[in-house]
């Protein structure tokens, strides 16, 4: 059988090289034009415990991580079972594990129950006697994966070589690896499975992971000024702020928790700078004051929320999308924001550019809602057009305006007053987190403060009438309409593509914009549908209660929601659509 | 920031238009004046001045000056002062807030400052109580004071500014009185001229909270002293000098740290971090790292 | 005309004396049976500045401010002015004046318009020439009130007796002042109004603020740890328990800051106490990590939000109710907590009783949601039964359960495991902000995360069984339904009762507890109705938006929401409920 | 405490059946083996212990422990733990976490641990970086050291642990290394015993991500050292000490500035209030205050 698509798990320990070679397959099918995915799990252990990768390759755009695993590489059996709830099989799985490390008697029965094709391999035993070093047993593998199911060698050559670059005795001793591995299949292997993968080599793409995205983003969209604090799984997008803000001139400063790193942001861009931080629910927990503040004295700041498992410190490592309600109500008092979610990872750089735009023309806190599912896996991206954008800047008060200038001026269409920044002669003001006349001196009038409130909340209707982007699936005049938000998108879309395969009519809808509520696309969407499945990665079933808080739901509806700690499968989202349809 | 030029500024430039709040008989007052006093030495343009202040009685500051301000929230002038310097180096760069503010909810917010020496200057006016919000205990009420948060005396031991900034290696220690406005005025004068972080601690009382005597009390234990130049960088000296005689406190430049502060180590990565490229790297360059 | 119901207000600067005056009377009358009710409100200045407050007197109990004021005294025009959003005047006001202020021009043609009657009183010249000060200024003001319209003489002079009871030469000089204004209108002033309280002593009342009355239910309900961080309008909760705790036995602790003062609480509940913070939005905002750990660890703690204008710093000395999202929502992940409002001063106790009852039975996060509107007022209330409460008191583990114990048991009806403390021998475990197996230890399964959450959702059910607590009033067959939460209440009752007795029928609901949500109590509510009113003080419809995201709601609705820095008055609801009447 | 009754317990009664998450090598087992060993040589039950720690690799250390455990939020496990002993007097108390969790988000923390003074230990496990987080600047990463935050260099000036504790003065400092068991139980259990808020600065290197040599290069560099009682209490002479050799780490008991404890504190404030009243007021009482 040609496949198109496979999906492939690595599992082993701490010195296996799991992850690594993982990403040798990442690099190799999209240096060869190919798509792919990875996810990347780990045990409890802070360093060098159990590992595991699914990798997802494809000549089309890869959408998600899909559901069971076609091929199984194991170098422990014991280190399996601790990923037992994450790694699926399905019916005629390839097993490959080594040979020093026999399968267990009571999984003999279990795999022939699925049918599975096993393979023993000598992972280690080739790497001792023909490199010396157990450390190349990973790559020896990619050469057996390669042969077996026809991965692409030329493109893992050359992730090798770009990978110990600096090094050329490690790039030749790997290089060899690989062959040896290819060679063993080649000679000893009598190949039992069906899976190879077909492909036509296309241009190179780009390998990208959520996180790099948004802060490539954020710096297209003009930011040079990021502030930070350590949080997993947000971590990488400072890493990325302090390797290249430096040389652009920018400013990339971790700062002692998370309140300082919003408070620097919000000063940057009192001064005028296009700044932002990045975190996960905790830390925006912190930041709900700051938020509050940025919110009041209308200082355009963007704050990214990696999602985690939740509440609490919960599960950090692990994707959930229930920071929602968090990031819409979170601080006290009526105080806007607007709230977007990135989809996949290319979207985390399109959403970065377009939060610091909604930020810039509305002067008003933006979160990117993102989450680990998509901030940390590593996926095949088409070629950005980093140019193509036209960057917003903020509206500055001109010289007739300056006269008496007021900050908070109310007579203006959108509610967005010009706004001076230090240096501008005769901008100066007061900004305040205390409620404020349009000159920006305290007030306790409720006159005063009702007026500025409508101002501030005014926004909201040309913020929606502007980015109320939603991205849709389907048949427009499908009875069962699917609604989920960010980072359930590739499971939900590639369900809806199923569907349709399998003839079958449904809708789904995804917004950009969650917060202010997009009331109309909603609106439309809903019409004419007569079941509503609504898919979130949280208990509570936020996203659908607040639907529920703006539209009027006739619908018979349908929630699937679950506490999160794994991303969805395209298979539990079908199950649930496949029920009412 | 040109200081050498003619002086183009008057103290009138930097006064706005709203009445403070303030009790009469505030210490804040003075503090007030000798930042238009100072600002107008340095004649710097009030639209390259950037004050910024937390919650409090003090922290209304910002709003009686003609520069950009902001009153922000409780305990957050540092980060956001901080912010906006590194943003914006070419602004000079003010924090004001008082002793709850400042050593309270925006403790720990104090030493990071410090120690990356962002070159703004940190103005802290200590009345020793919480103004705003109707005299509480302050981290710096003396112990057994009765406040209504205290009704059978203070049980906490009262924290020091001074010695605080000088354990935290801040670049340079001063310390003011809100009634020697000529002092003060010296004093917000050499911090800001200061290249890195300074922090002035002002004793700033409150007639209202801590009765009509507080600054006779004060002015009775306060000498100006001007410390050798020699002794200036050691902390050691500085907490003797400050320990030495409990019924006294020094007014003056008490210590300095002096060392590149971080707009300059800041500039120093950016050389680092492109060696080997000419130029600033381009959007279409920074993709090449994500080619597989 | 005799009145039964009497509303005072006045005006002065800071020495005038305006608010003792004003507690004088509120004093003065629920020491002779009558209750009263008294808003007091400062301009800009720290201290000193203007001020202003308004009595309200009857013999029946007060549920509100009332509308426009009957009777005006103003030792100064100017201070007027500044209160002019504040001060309503009613057809026929009577106002007094200090003769050495005489009436501006510009006002006489407005008084002329209100009908007002008008009197210059020589208040400061009787002071200065009687009295030998001017500090008498205000209870020589009393005398005039007193006599004129016929307020309780004996209780204030007892009240006098009993503020100055410390100072006896001042007791005496304060008692002749008030003589001297008496006797100045028995000799020289023709009454001119109509205004004339008529009461029939009764029973002494207690006179009490809310942030008192919280306080004190907490103590009542066994709490003995208070750690807070003052802001205002939330002080007076740390001050009485300051005054109180240390002889009770207790910790008052001034914390750094609201992390800390969560933190406190949350450790001292760990420990087994009954524990409590208060605080007022800012606080609340910062406090959102410290209720997720709360919610994940289940730990019973009490946290006070007494609300006010918001956002950010806002307005700190003025109500409003608009904290309520962040209160159900705030903090990432998701996290439960009980929500629970005061309705009034009297009822800040009961529910502060509630809150800890609740929080121990449920072992979770409970808010109190009050607000400055009913924190800070001076209100009659008739003696509390301080013993009448069985108090709750946290479930902990037996003898057997102590066996291989497991602290967060999942098979428990309610969600609620036994929690050992510490010095019980054989309950140790790690309590953990982090997802963790029933035994506490941490974990990333999804399985694990999934049954604890439910089991931590699992309490709402019960909760909502046992605290479905609402007020309501009117007929309950009514066509139209009035909805409103908290400090609300007052208007609201007082306008069923005003349109009751104007032969209309409405119904109106209060419910006590707002999250989770009481679904049942509402759609019984809801139930034949034709049309429904939302009243809240906030600008964004918080609570009608939270109950659309529970309830199917068909009926018209008719929403009045308006940002606070002021209290809604009778009239304003009772125009609203009129139109669609 | 009873310590002086015949000993009860053994190491065994204070492990806990849940292996570490730490990499094999980590500083912290070092820090675990001390505290089972003070536990048991402070004989005090199990069941009588509250340890709260922040989250960081090191603030894993409760779950390993057989007594009352939090392993709470990041930063806050001061407050938690001061919480905890003030309303549970009797419980011996333990605050333990990170130098990133003590010194950076939870730095407005420590200054009013220390002045509060109540009763309780708090040991800091220093391993110069954020080691869960995966190896980024911590506030005592040396300056200039290459992080995955700092990667052209870190530019910021590293905290020095015991010189702020000292400077806030803490009743109790002490350091010890995880290398060096049976020192660092001495200091446990010396700060344990030690009535009021006691800090344990402890060097627990992370080979993971600071490298496999940390362990010996701070080897080379403590010496254990015997402060005399006498010098004990000096401010001046702590911090001459820790700058005297750079080149050196002392171990030992740093300072003590012994004071009444909050607890006692406490007691006092109770006994004051309850003047002229000779028994804790009942509801009925309080209700008093309100009649008018
Ligand atoms: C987060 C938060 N907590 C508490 C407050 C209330 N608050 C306002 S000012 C203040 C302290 C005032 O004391 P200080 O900083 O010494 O300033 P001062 O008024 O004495 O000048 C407090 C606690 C607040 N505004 N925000
Ligand atoms: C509010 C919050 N911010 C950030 C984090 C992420 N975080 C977890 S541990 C840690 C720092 C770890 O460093 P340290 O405290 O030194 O402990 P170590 O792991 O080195 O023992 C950080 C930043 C968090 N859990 N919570
Ligand atoms: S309360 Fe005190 S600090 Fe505040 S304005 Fe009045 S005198 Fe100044
Ligand atoms: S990362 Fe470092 S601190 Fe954390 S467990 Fe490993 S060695 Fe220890
Ligand atoms: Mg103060
Ligand atoms: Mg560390």
């Amino acid at each position: 059988m040609a496949s198109t698509d496979i999906i492939i798990g690595i599992v082993g320990s701490g010195g296996d090289g799991v992850i690594t070679a993982g990403e040798f397959i990442v690099s190799a099918v999209s240096s060869e034009g190919l798509f792919s995915f990875m996810l990347k799990s780990y045990g409890a252990q802070i360093r060098g415990g159990e590992s595991s990768c699914r990798v997802r390759i494809s000549e089309q755009p890869v959408q998600s991580q899909g559901d069971e695993i076609d091929v199984l590489v194991t170098f422990s059996w014991a280190d399996l079972l601790k990923f037992e709830h994450e790694v699926e099989l399905r019916e005629g799985t390839v097993i490959l594990y080594d040979e020093d490390d026999p399968m267990p008697e009571d999984h003999v029965a279990q795999y022939a129950a699925l049918k599975a094709v096993t393979y023993a391999i000598p992972f280690k035993r080739l790497a001792k006697e023909r490199t010396q070093t157990i450390l190349t047993k990973n790559v020896i593998m990619l050469g057996v994966l390669a042969e077996l199911f026809g991965l692409p060698a030329k493109g893992i050559r050359h992730a090798i070589a770009r990978k110990f670059a600096a090094k050329p005795g490690v790039v030749e001793k790997n290089i060899d690896a690989f062959g040896i591995g290819r060679e063993w299949v080649k000679e000893n292997l009598e190949k039992r499975d069906p899976f190879h993968l077909e492909y036509t080599p296309g241009a190179p793409k780009l390998v990208m992971e959520g996180n790099a995205a948004t802060a490539l983003g954020a710096v297209v969209a003009g930011c040079r000024f990021y502030a930070g604090y350590p949080i997993t799984p947000a971590g990488e997008v400072m890493v990325w702020m302090a390797r290249h803000l430096p040389a652009l001139g920018g400013i990339m400063v971790q700062c002692e928790d998370e309140i300082s790193a919003a408070g620097m942001v919000v000063g940057a861009a009192f001064g005028g700078a296009k700044a932002m931080c990045a975190t996960s629910g905790p830390g925006l927990s912190l930041k709900s004051e700051m938020l509050g503040l940025a919110s009041i004295a209308e200082v355009p700041i963007v704050i990214v929320d990696v999602q985690r498992g939740g509440p609490s410190t919960g599960i950090p490592t692990k994707t959930e999308q229930s920071d929602l309600m968090h990031a819409i109500y979170g601080s006290h008092g009526d105080s806007p924001r607007v709230v977007i979610a990135p989809t996949d990872v290319e979207d985390c750089f399109d959403t970065a550019v377009q939060a610091f735009d909604i930020a810039e023309e509305f002067q008003i806190p933006v979160i990117l809602l993102s989450d680990q599912f998509i901030a940390q896996r590593k996926e095949t991206v088409r070629p950005f057009d980093v140019s193509r954008r036209a960057v917003y800047e903020r509206v500055k008060p001109g010289r007739a305006e300056l006269v008496d200038y007021k900050r908070y001026r109310l007579d203006t269409k959108t509610g967005v007053s010009p706004m001076a920044v230090p240096g501008m002669p005769g901008g100066q003001y007061p900004a305040s987190g205390i409620e404020h006349s349009e000159a920006g001196d305290p007030t306790s009038r409720v006159d005063t403060h009702s007026a500025l409130t409508e101002k501030r909340y005014r926004k909201y209707r040309y913020i929606i009438e502007k980015y109320s982007f939603v991205r849709t699936y389907g048949d427009e005049d499908a009875e069962v309409g699917i609604l989920g938000w960010g980072s359930s998108k590739g499971v939900i879309k590639e369900t809806v593509l199923r569907l349709q395969a399998e003839g079958r009519k449904v809708h789904c809808m995804i917004p950009q914009l969650l917060h202010p509520f997009p009331k109309e696309a909603f609106d439309r969407f809903l019409a004419g549908k007569k079941i509503l499945v609504v898919v979130e990665l949280n208990y509570r079933g936020m996203f659908l209660q607040f639907i529920r808080s703006r539209c009027d739901i006739k619908q018979k509806v349908v929630h699937y929601g679950r506490t999160g700690g794994k991303p969805f499968s395209v298979r539990e989202i079908y199950d649930v659509v496949r029920e009412v349809l | 920031m040109a200081v050498d030029a003619p002086r183009q500024h008057t103290v009138a430039d930097y006064k706005r238009d709203l009445k403070p709040v303030w009790c009469s008989g505030c210490g804040n007052y003075g503090v007030l004046n000798a930042i238009y006093r100072a600002l107008t030495e340095l004649d710097v343009s009030p639209h390259d001045v950037g004050i910024i202040s937390g919650i409090g009685c003090s922290s209304r500051l910002p709003g009686y000056i003609n520069v950009y301000g902001m009153n922000a929230v409780h305990g957050r002038a540092l980060p956001i002062a901080q912010g906006l310097k590194l943003a914006r180096p070419e602004i000079t760069v003010l924090a004001v807030g008082g002793d709850g503010d400042g050593l309270s909810i925006g403790m720990g917010h104090f030493p990071h400052a410090a120690r990356r020496n962002v070159d703004m200057t940190y103005i802290m006016m200590d009345n020793r109580i919480y103004g705003l919000t109707k005299g509480q205990l302050s981290p710096t009420t003396p112990k057994g004071d009765v406040t209504v948060t205290s009704p059978f005396r203070s049980i906490d031991t009262p924290m020091e500014p001074v010695k605080l900034a000088v354990a935290f290696d801040t670049s340079f220690v001063a310390r003011g009185f809100a009634g020697n406005l000529k002092h003060l005025t010296e004093m917000v004068v050499a911090a800001i001229r200061h290249p890195g972080f300074s922090f002035v601690h002002v004793l700033s009382p409150c007639p209202t909270f801590r009765g009509m005597d507080e600054f006779k009390r004060i002015r009775d234990l306060i000498r100006v002293i001007e410390v050798p130049a020699t002794e200036l960088g050691s902390r050691d000296a500085a907490f003797t000098r400050e320990d030495a005689d409990p019924g006294a406190i020094n007014l003056g430049i008490l210590y300095k740290s002096p060392r590149p502060h971080y707009g300059e180590e800041a500039l120093r990565l950016r050389d680092i971090s492109r060696a080997g490229l000419d130029h600033e790297p381009t959007m279409q360059e920074l993709l090449q790292e994500f080619m597989p």
